[in-house]
């Protein structure tokens, strides 16, 4: 390699057509309808006849290459090599062999892998990246995650039913990578203080005026701190987006008293009876908790049990709420309103009850 | 080399419980790799603090690419000086997620021998995610990959890693190939991937059907999305046997959004003039229905999260576009002319959808060369506030 | 004085056709008076150039109240000379529109006496309007109206002349005495009817059920709807009657909103939790159901036409109220706490429903005084741009 | 008289009660039901079992005092000099004997002021002032109305079915007196040329500051022109919405040529069924046409017989819409769907169709 090469680049991704299993280079475009005999496991039945046998287990999406080599390995056992990742982050074994499920299963729970996550269940949640690598973050992603998941597991492997599929979403903090604004359960990470400026630095690393612009309240103002150029913050119109502190490294957020978690329920984002909604707040804040977050994780649940108790089959948790009303979901939930429920951003009065569409009965 | 793990009292309660543990696979590297387990301790003293312990990102990257690479710096490089930086790559998925065993040992060959040996399988966009890279690593994992077959996915203001389900991969309501497209779209792109210069980011997301699997419509600035238009297709023998076990009245028929099925207990007929191809018969008895002909998709423009103007859906641009292969070309086309559109007039950190809703969709189609169709809109407008323009003689 | 008519070819063509013809009204008063007579021919000639022949209103009025009156004058005061002052003169109707002919003689008397003989019966406010009438008219006929027991309206940036549906009077739904209570709240705000003093307009408008006859909840700032809570009364008897001439499987049960009536052809059965008290059924079948007891009211705030923000429908500020004599201070109360709060902040020309959304429903009900709840919105915030107050022991 | 008395002020309205008829009286608050006997006739039976019976008639709403006083005759004549006005602007006679109803019915329509408006009918259209009393009317609104109505008779008079009440209103400009922003069919009077500036007026009438601050678009700014105050437009800017004529006469927009009507469907009030609804734009812009307006006279008509031959029982405008979604209103109606119809205002996007729930079939 001594020798100077043209350096390669802009090859993009290898062409996935190369990774598929035969049963399905075969029926590719011709699959005629699908089963879920068991949780955790798909049947799709080609027009042609031949089946395959999807497996899908659990993973923390933080993965250790000792796992993946794990996976390769079971793969190569069970399967002819063949496996995939899901949209939600799950492992999902390929197999053509009906007699490997069972033993596919076995292998994959005993190294703790559980299979699930299919049809009316809580499979995956969505996460981010949180305190294992993010700058911006209000909270951990992955322990809130994994002691959600440990907590919800029955209905991951399908020991307790749901009348719908219940996505969770989590991101940790207002950018919102896991995209949580779509999900019928979502935890978001929240900042409550105002930045905290490093006056001596902000001249040095950020563009004033672009940092000024960055906050949408326009709390932002240029100032002069020891004669130095900076920026200072009006508090009372600040509502710890962090959009300046993605501008501006100069204004951090973090807080390790007042950070914590909102909760958000009623998203979707299929298009399945309902149009896709966004998510809306149930819950203002909950104190970070390391190293389980319990009471987050007792607040999810909460939400999960009665919408399980009370929706219509094929109801997703923002489809049960609409049916049965905001007032309802409070008064079931036991959670509190508070005038933070109540939208003040641009479109807010869009959200206000222009009618008198409510329930009177006490 | 074997690493004496870091002490980790607080993380070690996530050990527990049945789901898989971060945890658990941080140490399984930790105990090989420094990187790992200064990772680990540096975990751990977050969650002691309540608190992230890393630096607003720094530019780093690969030689001729603008993205790819997260930078990222720990405020604590003397107490774990092996994460001190962090970077993370992000490497372009295949299509669909779909591997053998061979290619990922060979991915993690890679990923041994230059980082920490974590990763994330996969990131929010869809990447492979690298987690925990120095910067002197950044050169030699990219001439690893691209020599194996990998190449960087995106990062910064350009296209970002576009992703998709698995579609006619595994599932029968596929309308269109959306990994064939994706691996299409993505190799047609690639300077846009690699070399930002837009407003801001874009996100491409394709789905087969309107059950979304990939959340196109809430993650993408440009969703793809397969429906049909001709009618459903219905196997009343199939039907019948759904009756058995199905409640078809309360859970199919009732559940219809527009109320275009009906059913006597004995035929299921659909009103296909009045059906939205929302899926959700079809999901409830995948073996008696089935998407009709005339497949292809639906473009929707616009989706995002919040910053800064509020998250956004994405909303019906091209209400039906076929997706043979024949028909990519007309898609590339037009989304260079929204990125010229944009790319002109957005202002900087200005998402699509919200450039939209600066300039007015009317505006917006007008430029891009689309008409106005019904369509494109929940109602017409309610207010009054129209921007006429005179025609000369009016004038 | 016998007038000779102003040619009115164009408006001639509008005296046609079975509906009444204002045309007609307008040369029923033209033959005996001058000032309807020159307003015949400034219309004729607006028909003829297509544009109104009317300038900016001028400051006139009545002494002691700063309301009342729209000044208005002609354009072209030379050829029209009669109506070169054409003010109108807002003369608050009877709550209800409720008159003997003996009344309506008087108000003719005074207006043939005073004015052009044209009326408004009446403004979208609801007030009577005299339409037309000099400046030097406008202190003689206030003192005839006060004389024979009648009073301004109100115009400018005052409370306007409240008005209601016909309720108790007339309609076996409503909910309270829309009449009583507005007659009562209007003598009760005669000072902030008559001297404007607020940021803008504040219109009120009763209701006596969700019917909303008198479409309160798109044009009035506080607008106040019958409702009630306990459960719908039911006559079975009469229901198997209208079941011979009614589909209520179709027209009475699936257009529940909320699909909380049952029906088996037989027994009709309501879900009363689950009313939301629409009045639909009860509109349908009005000898088989009746609004339940515990009758009162919701308040909701805020409607109003698009300038500037855009049309606004009022929202729910209280979900329910009991509306008994002894109840009308509390009302009254809180609209004072309101003006106070959108009086000291509220910018000038800013309606209250702009004002809300400028300053935030939270922020705005802690100011005067109200509990957040659920029943005030459609669905919680989507956006997570929360201004949080922490507590003292928080920071 | 002259003598000099404490003026009389803030006496307020007559109270009502003092005009009511002796049946109301004695039932007020005490009705049990009513039907609709005939268009035009409501009998109210009460409790009691008194029977009233309005008999509604149609109005210009702008009336000479000689109406006023030969509705003051008829009402001497059949119903003990009782009568009201509706709040749309119709007079209704109000009769405890039934033998007079027939006779009032035929007196009324002999004058020219016939029955009807009850029930599933349009009845009269609430409208404002127009050229017959406002500087800032972009049309008549009495002519436009009379023509309406003229042709939509038969459905006033009960001639022709609907499937429900359908309410059209009429405003004379943006202002919206009329209140048109929630009709099943509106008729809105529209400027399409941005003000024309007098500028020797402009700081003799006007505050400057304010009428810049009154343009919504940021379209006006301060400037000098041949040496006096003024302001300027910025023509792209302005959507004509005239507020800045209100706060300032020297900034006018009427305009003989572009000066016209625009047509809103789909608003109500109503709580019945579906939750009150604005109205949607059908088309932008129909020129001014007097003296009977007949193109949009034609346009009204259009979507009311579409309406009528398409909707269900009870389903008002914007239910109909709402069910068969605006593509296929478009279409049955064949009204151009254009640019101007997207809403480019501040909650635009809001309006946009955020889902896949449109009809694909062609
Ligand atoms: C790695 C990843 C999260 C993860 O754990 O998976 C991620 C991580 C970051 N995102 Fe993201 N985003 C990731 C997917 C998303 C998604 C989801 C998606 O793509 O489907 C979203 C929401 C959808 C969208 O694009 O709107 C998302 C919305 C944002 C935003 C807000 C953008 C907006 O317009 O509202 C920011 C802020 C920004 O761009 O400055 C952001 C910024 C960031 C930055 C770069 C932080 C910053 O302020 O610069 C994060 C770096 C974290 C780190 O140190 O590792 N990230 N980000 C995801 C990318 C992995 C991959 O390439 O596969
Ligand atoms: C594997 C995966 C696609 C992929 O390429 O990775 C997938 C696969 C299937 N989806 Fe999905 N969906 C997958 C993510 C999604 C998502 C995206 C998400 O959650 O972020 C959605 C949108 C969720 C939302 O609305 O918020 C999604 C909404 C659906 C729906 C609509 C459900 C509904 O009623 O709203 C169906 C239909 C159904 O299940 O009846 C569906 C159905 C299916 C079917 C049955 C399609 C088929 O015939 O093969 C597949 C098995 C579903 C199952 O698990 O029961 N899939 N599916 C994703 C699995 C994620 C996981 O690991 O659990
Ligand atoms: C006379 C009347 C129309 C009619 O023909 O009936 C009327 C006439 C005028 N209205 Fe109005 N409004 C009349 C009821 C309304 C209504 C309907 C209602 O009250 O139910 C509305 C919509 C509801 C609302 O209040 O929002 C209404 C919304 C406006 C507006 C826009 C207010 C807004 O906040 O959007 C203006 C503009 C202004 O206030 O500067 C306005 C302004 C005007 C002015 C004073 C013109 C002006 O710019 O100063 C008009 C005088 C016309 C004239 O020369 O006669 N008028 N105006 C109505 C009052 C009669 C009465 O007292 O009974
Ligand atoms: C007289 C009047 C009230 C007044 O105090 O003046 C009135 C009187 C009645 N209304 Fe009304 N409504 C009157 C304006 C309204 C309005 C206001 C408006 O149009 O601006 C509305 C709201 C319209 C809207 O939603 O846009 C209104 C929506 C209703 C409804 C609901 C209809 C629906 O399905 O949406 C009913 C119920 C019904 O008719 O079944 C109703 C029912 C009634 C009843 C049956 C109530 C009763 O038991 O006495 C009365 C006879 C109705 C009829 O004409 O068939 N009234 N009604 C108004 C007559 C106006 C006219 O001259 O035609
Ligand atoms: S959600 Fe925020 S904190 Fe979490 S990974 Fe994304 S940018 Fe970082
Ligand atoms: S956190 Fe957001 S609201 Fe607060 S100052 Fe920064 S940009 Fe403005
Ligand atoms: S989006 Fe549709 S086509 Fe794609 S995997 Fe999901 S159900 Fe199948
Ligand atoms: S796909 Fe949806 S809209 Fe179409 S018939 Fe089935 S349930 Fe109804
Ligand atoms: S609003 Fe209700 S109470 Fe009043 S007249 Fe109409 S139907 Fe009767
Ligand atoms: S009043 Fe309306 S919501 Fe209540 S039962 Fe009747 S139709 Fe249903
Ligand atoms: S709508 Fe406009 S033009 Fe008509 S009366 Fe009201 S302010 Fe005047
Ligand atoms: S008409 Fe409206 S938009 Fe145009 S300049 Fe005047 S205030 Fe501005």
């Amino acid at each position: 390699m001594a020798e100077k090469a043209k350096r390669k680049t802009d090859i993009g991704p290898p062409n996935h057509e190369q990774f598929l299993p035969p049963v399905i280079k075969k029926n590719y475009g011709k699959w005629k309808h699908h089963e879920i005999p068991q949780p955790g496991v798909l049947v799709h039945t080609a027009h042609s006849g031949d089946k395959l046998y999807s497996v899908r287990a659990a993973s923390a999406r933080l993965m250790s290459i000792e796992t993946i080599r794990l996976f390769a390995d079971i793969a190569d056992e069970f399967c002819g090599g063949h496996l995939r990742f899901t949209s939600r982050n799950n492992v999902e074994f390929l197999l053509d062999n009906e007699a490997n499920v069972k033993p596919i299963i076995e292998k994959l729970s005993s190294e703790g892998y559980p299979v699930g996550g299919t049809g009316a269940s809580i499979t995956n949640i969505v996460h981010t990246q949180g305190w294992v690598h993010c700058h911006s973050a209000a909270t951990d992603a992955s322990g809130v995650v994994k002691s959600i998941m440990d907590d919800l597991f029955p209905y991951f492997d399908g020991t307790t039913k749901l009348p719908a599929k219940l996505r969770i979403a989590f991101a940790c903090c207002l950018n919102m990578c896991g995209a949580v604004h779509c999900s019928d359960i979502a935890i978001l990470g929240v900042h409550r203080r105002a930045p905290h400026i490093k006056h001596e630095q902000v001249n040095a690393q950020c563009e004033i005026p672009s940092t000024v612009s960055a906050c949408p309240t326009g709390a932002i103002r240029p100032t002069t701190v020891d004669g130095v150029d900076s920026v200072e913050v009006i508090e009372e119109r600040c509502m710890f987006c962090a959009n300046c502190y993605t501008v501006c490294p100069a204004m951090t957020l973090n807080d390790p008293v007042n950070d914590g978690l909102s909760i958000w329920v009623g998203g979707k984002v299929s298009n399945a009876r309902h149009e896709p909604m966004f998510s809306k707040l149930a819950i203002p804040f909950i104190p970070n908790n390391p190293p389980r977050w319990p009471e987050t994780v007792e607040a999810v649940r909460n939400i999960v049990e009665i919408y399980a108790a009370n929706a219509r089959n094929y109801e997703r948790v923002g489809e049960w709420i609409e049916r049965i009303g905001w007032p309802q979901f409070f008064k079931l939930t036991g959670i509190e309103f508070t005038k933070y429920h109540i939208d003040d951003f641009k479109h807010a009065g869009e959200t206000f009850k222009r009618s008198m569409h409510f329930r009177q009965s006490q | 080399m074997a690493e004496k793990l870091r002490e980790t009292p607080l993380l070690d309660e996530l050990e527990k419980g049945p789901w898989p543990s971060f945890v658990t696979e941080i140490k399984k590297s930790a105990v090989k790799n420094s990187m790992a387990n200064d990772q680990l301790g540096i975990l751990e003293r977050s969650y002691k603090d309540r608190i992230g312990h890393w630096k607003h990102g720094g530019l780093v990257g690969v030689m001729g690419y603008g993205g790819g690479v997260i930078g990222r710096y720990s405020d604590l490089p003397e107490e774990y000086p092996e994460c001190a930086e962090f970077h993370t790559i992000r490497v372009n998925q295949p299509a669909g997620w779909f591997y053998t065993s061979d290619v990922l040992r060979k991915l993690c060959n890679v990923w041994e021998k230059h980082g920490s040996g974590l990763t994330n399988m996969h990131g929010s966009t869809g990447d492979i995610i690298f987690l925990g890279a120095k910067t002197e690593a950044l050169e030699p994992v990219f001439a690893d990959l691209i020599d194996m077959g990998f190449d960087l996915g995106g990062s910064g203001s350009d296209v970002r890693t576009p992703s998709c389900c698995c579609g006619q991969a595994r599932c029968e309501w596929a309308c269109y190939d959306t990994m064939g497209f994706t691996y299409n779209l993505t190799q047609h792109f690639q300077d846009e991937l690699h070399r930002p210069a837009f407003p801001y980011k874009f996100k491409f997301k394709m789905a087969g059907c309107a059950n979304d699997c990939v959340a196109s419509v809430a993650r993408s600035d440009m969703s793809i999305i397969g429906t049909w238009r001709e009618d459903i297709k219905v196997d009343q023998g199939e039907i019948a046997e759904y009756a058995k076990t199905v409640n078809i009245a309360d859970d199919v028929a009732d559940r219809c959004p527009t109320g275009c099925i009906s059913w006597d207990g004995k035929t299921f007929d659909i009103d296909n003039a009045n059906c939205v191809k929302c899926m959700h018969c079809i999901n409830v008895m995948p073996k008696a229905l089935a998407p009709g002909d005339e497949k292809g998709a639906t473009i929707l423009l616009g989706a995002k999260a919040p910053i800064i103007g509020g998250a956004l859906l994405a909303s019906v641009l091209v209400p039906f576009v076929e997706m043979g292969e024949e028909n990519y070309e007309d898609i590339y086309e037009l989304a260079e002319e929204i990125w010229d559109v944009w790319g002109e007039h957005g202002m900087n950190r200005e998402r699509v959808g919200e450039f939209i809703q600066r300039v007015g969709m009317g505006n917006f189609l007008e430029q891009v060369g689309l008409d106005p169709e019904p369509e494109m809109i929940m109602h017409p407008r309610t207010n009054p506030y129209i921007f006429f323009e005179l025609d000369e003689e009016e004038d």
